[in-house]
């Protein structure tokens, strides 16, 4: 048998890879980066939402699991430039650095992932221009290292302000969708925050808080046990207050009905997820089509939604759309599954 | 808060806790009750040094002080070796189910003891469980031994039943709706089934049921007092009642404290007399007019009960 | 990082294929070739002899602006209460050698009024701005709007006109029976984009430093509020980021263009506040604009390109000593601007004293020598008083019309008997 | 210039003023005032939260159940009285669009449909009587009529234990500066004593051994609102001052 | 269950009209819609769903309030533009004639909310469709807040310009201050000099913004009168209509006769009569 491409080793195909390995077959992961673990390594994700597990917890196992398994053939920096279709499986080229490959496998498992919303597109936030604007997968750094000070002067915030709905939600920048995850991170941050410097007043401008199902107790908490304030409204534009050292956020507190001009020393920006870099490429190279929004479009999404619909190709995690880690990663052995099934057949 | 409030094990004679209302201006109230508790067969212990409870006025000046309060009456009713408080006023059964729920939290406890100890009191253990005296009447006789008590039935008065708001509210400290022996926190219905029972045509859809009557600004704030009071009776005088039967003391004095200015607001129409339910079951078991005390009543509803033929 | 004009081209093809609410934004004239050939419209095109510069607009689609030949379409406002500002685009291009129309066969778009008052309705602005196309249609020059609102009144209505089939045959009828046809010109053009292509022009005649000078600019609302796809934009302004309109000839001529928090905002002109609640409009153009301008940016002058909004932010500043906001800083359009640092009279083309805000010490600043400036125009004044004919900029207009185009006596009633008090007037 | 949306705005203006010569007192010199809301200040929901009575606050969710079934707000019609609006105030900490509603608040009338109803157990009530309190001890605000009730009925029953209730009547009522007609106090007073029920002065109940019980609490009554002021000054105050 | 709302003033039945009543009237004090009101406010609202601009110009709202964040009118006005497109959206006849009595007016019509708006409604056009309606109602609230626009009416309707200088009087624009209207007051001469002085004959009219042809201003009216803004303007105003209509009619048999004694100079022209011939 062939062995399974796995396309992207974020928690996704990670979860793919080592799970096509435990079934034991051989599996190649191919990964555009050096380093394994996808968006929460590259950010260095904090704790996790809902439960506040350390997201090392979480990729640690996944990575172990892949790294020295002698099924699983490991391409880091590498990308697929080529797919050929045979009767059963892909001839692709694989590209490290310079050096062209070709292997033939029999099966594929899309997991190109997604990539935060640049921040820098609502250009009303001054995102870039304002070193005090952060975008929350910044802070995750931040938090993560227990640095949380203000990058234009380096000293502790008194006040931050997390702004839901950056890029998601929002026709002005093409993005009406939902990215899930921002209500619950920017959340999880303010509690972190909180608990480790309760001097921090952390207020969150929200349209509607989407902690959907179990994570709703992330939400309760947050204001009963760590005070976090939640303010309904957007903020609309973000500028330099009086004197220049901390921001003004103008937008429209919708309970208070008037507009609201409040000084904060650090805004974070919830920026929303759109499909990945690697999402465009899989897609035109494997033949998969691609919805409105820019995801790989499983063929009954509400059926099986790992099924590209396509003989053996098959798709996890946020290449379809925006998903929590434990939702990649249970669509990760998923497609393993099938993918397996596919190539043993 | 779905788990409903632990009544722990019954008495066969629970304490009574009179308050300061039926000592008072609520007389009427308390000796019909115990016409009713007598003849139903049912008896109540008196808390003899029983202090006010404070009802929902003194937690805004001191938490403490209101949980105080009402937990001496509870401490009281333990060291008579009783499981079960039953009171016929509706704020003070907030109010000593409010300060259960407060000693549940051993600090709060422990402070509130403490107090009690320094003010010469017993202390409290947190296990004397609260009960309306409706609830007892229906949860100990109930509607079968009421009808097997009639002697002369309510028949052609129809009565408007009005609980007032803290009878049942909030469900958090009464267990409304989720503990055995209470009532439906929405929809009460035991004084219904009594007074039916009893043979009067109650109107069990009285839309008024637990609307407040503003008597927590019976005189500090007259506009809103005499507005909800009249809207009691003006409901009362839509669905067809002849007169208005309360659980609430509160309810029943605020009512009346304002008959001149209800009349002067929304005209004399709208008026209907206002009795203790004890009064209406007393009537029924066989009490005269006089005996049942309606000449207590402002809105004298003896006139009204004589012209009926009651006597 | 894309370019602001990259992300807004990804945006609107993404938005292309939204489902639900997703706006499309249509290229207009492609539908107006489309509807060309199909006899329902004549485009007013742009002709070599205008002598058109490409610039390009917010999804980076491009848009011809003619500098030749043109017909312009006066701004109520301006003309009746800031005359400096049309006669100084006149004076302009009878330096750069422009040849225009000026004459009066043309209505304002009356979309002050629909904005002000709600008394009309799209199909009417929508019959008149068509009649005013097809005036300047007929004249064989291409029209240049001088009012923001006009303009972004007028791109909505070609829009209108063009999306919108029922309005069409309601305004084609209406113009059959006053003998005129259904014309829509290619581009709908802003006076400041007229300018802003002008400017190797305009800095080629530059005679007075601006180096020193700090302008604030304010976007006029209505130029990039409405139809947004019709403003200009241009990736070395502001990254492209804001219009390049009319902060670009103010950095092609020196002047430095400072920030300042609130650009965005509007300038509190209101329409009808500008007339009957005045309290308004002086409230937010001294303490939303004019504070920053000057409090954030120091500016000595601000910049703009509408009539209302120098209107308002000017005549609202004097009144702010009432309130402890003495500022006084002087509000000039783009178009006085050049025509000064051209050399243009200040009091003559520029017409600087009929702003509130006195523009003096910035003249100053500019190293015009306004004092015998000031003196000679005295001298006009009183030369007129004793009948000299006044020095005009362009041929007096009668020669080009028949008689009755003009019948002062009769334009206007001398009272409007039931009209309740003047604009503005006090009603109680 | 007539201010048309005069229900929409509030204005800053000098009735008579000149300026270089020109008369333009009143309207003419007229400025609105901003609506913009700049203020938040933490400090009101950690008092309100550190009190026994509101330390629910932190748990609403502005659904408005509360305010739905609230009998001021939809049966009286009394729209500015709405809790949760006054929750939300606490909470993001508008402390003068808060203060605007400290002649409205008090008029809760206890009757604790909000507590009953709060989908996420917030004690509404009592949470908009600390909010009640915060406003009397921070802002000097007059005592409302509630307060003084609240303090002439603790005080009746700290005398003996059981409320004298015509006693209360009495004194409150001269707090309020009304009294009763002479006439229909004495056809009350025969009514109620034609039927054993006017009990008050001497003849008035008393709870046993009151004395000490009765002063125990007057003193922790008096140490509880001293902690209260002072916890709200040691939060850093918000600028009001105790009365 | 709104109760005490239907507490009776000493009456005892509900009158009709009680009974129909919005609810809490009596005890808050608030004026209460007359039936007339009323049955227009519901005209209104049928009106204003049936306006094909509706569709287009509300898509939903998702209450973020961006919209506000730019709007000048919700600065200083109880006004917010978010509210608006609310009422446009899940508003009923009650509130759609609160807000045509006072808030539609706040708005500047600068269109910041739209160009904010994520969701893409057009909100400024919506509060228009608004404020087209009360005009020709004749609301009269609306009538009281457009009576000062007479005379700027009256220049639109027979010129089709809105401002003309000697509107500007220094009385009626104190606070503008001296030289606002580039008076007489500095240079000592009259505002018909000062209006010479302009260096453009068309813009030296004093009283209309600038010289307008007899014909142009008869097209201008004739539009009017073809697109119902003339039946708008009756609504409104119905003795300033009658006296436009009386201006108009003169002026068309002037235009009349003088195309009679010019006849000659005329004939042989089709199309429009002031045509460009230079």
């Amino acid at each position: 048998m062939n062995p399974i491409l796995v396309l992207g080793a974020g928690p996704a195909g990670l979860s793919a890879a080592a799970e096509i390995a435990e079934l034991g077959a051989p599996t190649i992961l191919v990964e555009r980066e050096a380093y394994l673990g996808g968006n929460p390594k590259r950010w260095h994700y904090s704790l996790l939402a809902p439960d506040l597990r350390p997201s090392d917890e979480i990729l640690g196992p996944l990575i172990a699991k892949v790294e020295g398994n002698p099924r699983v053939q490991l391409h880091r920096s590498t990308t697929v430039t080529k797919a050929e279709r045979l009767p059963k499986g892909f001839r692709i080229t694989l590209k490290t650095g310079d050096a062209l490959e070709t292997q033939e496998v029999s099966a594929v498992v899309l997991a190109t992932g997604f990539d935060h919303f640049d921040s820098r597109r609502k250009f009303e936030y001054g995102y870039g221009r304002y070193p005090d604007v952060l975008d929350f997968k910044e802070l995750e750094g931040m938090i993560h290292d227990d640095r949380v000070l203000r990058p234009s002067d380096g000293k502790p915030p008194r006040r931050i302000a997390w702004i839901l709905c950056v890029g998601s939600r929002d026709l002005q920048v093409g993005n009406p969708w939902c990215c899930r995850m921002g209500c619950a991170v920017s959340i999880k941050q303010a509690v972190e925050i909180r608990q480790k410097h309760p001097d921090i007043d952390a207020y969150v401008y929200y349209m509607d808080i989407r902690t959907y199902g179990l994570w709703e107790d992330l939400y309760w908490k947050s204001m009963q046990e760590y005070g976090v304030k939640f303010i309904r409204g957007r903020i609309g534009q973000v500028t330099l207050a009086e004197g220049g050292s901390q921001l003004l956020a103008t937008g429209e507190d919708t309970i208070l009905r008037r507009p609201t001009e409040v000084p904060f020393d650090m805004i974070v920006l919830a920026s929303g997820m759109e499909p990945g870099t690697g999402t465009q490429e899989a897609a035109a190279l494997f033949g998969v089509p691609v919805g409105p929004e820019g995801f790989l479009t499983p063929n009954l999404s509400d059926m099986n939604p790992v099924d590209s619909g396509l003989p053996g190709v098959f798709l996890a995690g946020a290449a379809t759309g925006p998903k929590a880690i434990p939702d990649s990663v249970t669509e990760g052995m998923g497609a393993a599954l099938r993918a397996y099934q596919y190539a043993r057949n | 808060m779905s788990a409903g409030i632990s009544r722990g094990p019954t008495d066969s004679v629970p304490a009574y806790y009179p308050g300061c209302s039926l000592d008072g201006l609520g007389k009427a109230y308390e000796v019909t009750a115990q016409q009713v508790l007598h003849r139903l067969g049912l008896s109540l212990d008196r808390i003899v040094d029983y202090n006010c409870c404070g009802a929902t006025e003194v937690k805004n000046l001191s938490q403490d002080v209101s949980v105080a309060l009402p937990a001496r009456n509870l401490a009281l009713a333990r060291s008579m070796g009783r499981h079960q408080v039953v009171a016929a006023c509706n704020g003070c059964v907030y109010s000593l189910a409010r300060a259960n729920d407060a000693v549940r939290e051993p600090a709060t406890r422990g402070r509130i003891n403490a107090t009690l100890e320094e003010g010469g009191a017993p202390t409290y253990d947190g296990e004397a469980s609260v009960q309306h005296v409706l609830e007892f009447i229906h949860a100990r006789a109930g509607p079968e031994r009421v009808r097997a008590a009639v002697r002369r039935p309510l028949t052609g008065l129809t009565v408007a039943p009005y609980y007032g708001c803290l009878y049942t509210r909030p469900k958090r400290y009464t267990g409304a709706g989720t503990t055995p022996g209470a009532d439906d926190p929405e929809h009460p219905h035991f004084l219904d089934e009594l007074l039916e029972a009893c043979g009067a045509k109650v109107l069990t859809d009285f839309s008024a049921k637990t609307i407040c009557c503003g008597g927590g600004h019976a005189l500090s704030d007259l506009d809103v007092a005499v507005a909800f009071s009249a809207s009691i009776l003006n409901e009362a005088r839509r669905a067809g009642a002849d007169l208005v039967a309360t659980i609430c003391p509160l309810g029943q004095i605020n009512i009346e404290n304002h008959l001149d200015r209800i009349r002067a607001a929304y005209g004399e129409e709208v008026l209907r007399p206002v009795v203790y339910f004890t009064q209406l079951m007393s009537l029924a078991f066989g009490a005269s007019v006089a005996e049942a005390r309606f000449r207590d009543n402002f809105s004298r509803p003896d006139l009204f009960l004589r012209s009926r033929g009651f006597a | 990082m894309l370019s602001a004009n990259e992300i807004r081209k990804v945006v609107q093809e993404r938005n292309q294929h939204q489902k639900g609410t997703g706006k499309k934004v249509v290229d207009v004239r492609e539908e107006m070739e489309r509807l060309e050939a199909a006899g329902e419209i004549v485009i007013h095109r742009i002709r070599p002899e205008n002598r058109p510069v490409e610039v390009s607009t917010l999804f980076g689609w491009k848009k011809r602006i003619p500098t030749d030949r043109l017909w312009h379409h006066k701004s109520c406002g301006q003309c009746g209460n800031i005359p400096g500002y049309p006669s100084s685009l006149l004076w302009l291009m009878n330096e750069t050698g422009r040849t225009y129309l000026n004459e009066p066969h043309q209505t304002s778009c009356t979309a002050w009024n629909y904005h002000g008052t709600a008394t009309s309705n799209p199909v009417a602005l929508a019959a008149v701005a068509a009649r005013n196309f097809h005036r300047a249609f007929e004249t064989g020059h291409f029209p240049l709007i001088h009012c923001g609102t006009s303009y972004g009144d007028y791109k909505e209505m070609r829009k209108l006109l063009v999306e919108n089939a029922t309005v069409r045959a309601k305004v084609r009828d209406v113009l059959g029976k006053m003998g005129r046809e259904l014309v829509l010109p290619e581009e709908i053009v802003h006076y400041s984009e007229w300018v802003h292509v002008m400017a190797p022009e305009i800095l080629a005649r530059q005679k007075h430093r601006v180096e020193g000078v700090v302008a604030t600019v304010h976007e006029p609302c209505h130029y990039y509020k409405m139809v947004p796809e019709d403003a200009v934009y241009d990736e070395s302004i502001y990254a492209g980021q804001r219009p390049a309109v009319p902060s670009g000839i103010l950095m092609a001529l020196g002047a430095k263009v400072a920030d300042y928090s609130t650009w965005y905002d509007c300038c509190g002109f209101g329409f009808r506040h500008i007339l009957s609640e005045r309290e308004f409009s002086r409230s937010f153009a001294n303490l939303r604009k004019i504070r920053p301008m000057v409090e954030e940016a120091h500016a000595d002058v601000a910049i703009t390109s509408d009539t209302g909004c120098v209107t308002t932010l000017d005549k609202s500043q004097w009144i702010g000593k009432a309130h402890g906001l003495p500022y006084m800083l002087p509000v000039l359009s783009d178009v006085q601007f050049a025509a000064l640092t051209m050399g243009a009279h200040p009091y003559k083309i520029a017409q600087v004293h009929w702003h509130a805000a006195s523009a003096e010490a910035l003249m100053t600043k500019m190293g015009i020598d306004w004092k015998t400036a000031k003196a000679e125009f005295r001298e006009y004044l009183q030369a007129l008083k004793n009948g000299q004919a006044p020095e005009l900029l362009h041929p007096a207009h009668g020669e080009i019309e028949t008689f009755f185009a003009i019948n002062k006596g009769q334009v206007l009633p001398d009272e409007a008997p039931a009209a309740p008090a003047g604009a503005g007037g006090r009603s109680r | 210039m007539p201010i048309v949306e005069k229900s929409l705005v509030t204005v800053d203006r000098s009735e008579r003023l000149e300026i270089e010569g020109i008369d333009v007192s009143g309207d003419w010199n007229t400025f609105l005032r901003s609506r913009v809301q700049t203020d938040l200040d933490v400090r009101i929901v950690d008092w309100i939260r550190s009190q026994p009575q509101g330390d629910t606050i932190s748990r609403c969710w502005q659904c408005g159940t509360c305010t739905a079934g609230c009998c001021l707000h939809t049966d009286y019609g009394l729209s500015e009285f709405n809790p949760r609006y006054f929750i939300y105030l606490a909470q993001v900490g508008y402390e003068e669009e808060l203060r605007k509603y400290a002649t409205t608040i008090w008029r809760c009338v206890s009757c604790n449909k909000c507590v009953e109803r709060c989908p996420k157990g917030v004690k509404v009530e009592e949470v908009i009587h600390t909010i009640g309190s915060y406003l009397e001890f921070t802002g000097g605000a007059p005592e409302s009529p509630a307060d003084r009730f609240d303090r002439a009925y603790t005080e009746n029953l700290l005398r003996r234990g059981v409320l004298d209730e015509a006693s209360l009547f009495r004194t409150y009522e001269r707090m309020e500066g009304r009294t009763m007609p002479a006439g229909e106090m004495l056809k009350m007073g025969f009514q109620l004593f034609r039927s054993g029920r006017l009990r008050t002065g001497p003849l008035a109940h008393r709870t046993r051994g009151w004395r000490r019980f009765g002063n125990v609490l007057r003193e922790k009554l008096k140490e509880d609102e001293r902690c209260r002021r002072a916890s709200l000054s040691a939060a850093g105050g918000t600028g009001g001052h105790s009365p | 269950m709104t109760i005490v709302a239907h507490l009776p003033q000493r009456a005892l039945t509900l009158t009709e009209e009680e009974s129909a009543a919005p609810p809490a009237m009596e005890l808050t004090g608030r004026r209460r819609a007359s039936p007339e009101e009323r049955a227009l406010s519901e005209t209104i609202f049928a009106e204003f769903h049936a306006d094909p601009r509706y569709h287009e110009f509300v898509l939903g709202c998702l209450n973020c309030g961006e919209c506000t964040t730019g709007c000048p009118a919700a600065r200083f006005y109880d006004f917010s533009p978010r509210e608006m497109l609310q009422i446009a959206e899940t508003g009923d006849a009650t509130t759609l004639w609160d807000a045509l009595q006072e808030k539609i007016w706040a708005c500047c019509q600068c269109y910041t909310c739209n160009m904010r708006c994520r969701f893409g409604n057009d909100i400024a056009g919506i509060i228009s469709v608004m404020r087209e309606l009360s005009v020709s109602h004749g609301v009269a609230s609306t009538r009281k807040t457009l009576a000062p626009f007479g005379r700027s009416l009256t220049l639109l309707m027979t010129v089709g310009t809105q401002v003309s200088s000697d509107m500007i009087q220094p009385d009626f624009f104190r606070d503008w201050g001296p030289f606002a209207t580039g008076s007489d007051r500095a240079w000592g001469v009259g505002a018909d000099i000062m209006r010479r002085a302009i260096p453009s004959d068309v813009l030296q009219t004093t009283r209309s913004s600038w010289e307008v042809s007899v014909q142009t201003s008869l097209e201008l009216f004739r539009i009017y009168e073809e697109t119902g803004v003339l039946d708008m303007l009756r609504g409104l105003d119905p003795d300033l209509t009658e006296m436009l209509i009386d201006i108009i009619e003169e002026r068309r048999e002037e235009f009349e006769e003088a195309r009679e004694r010019f006849r000659t100079e005329l004939e042989g022209m089709s199309g429009p009569v002031a045509t460009f011939r230079g």
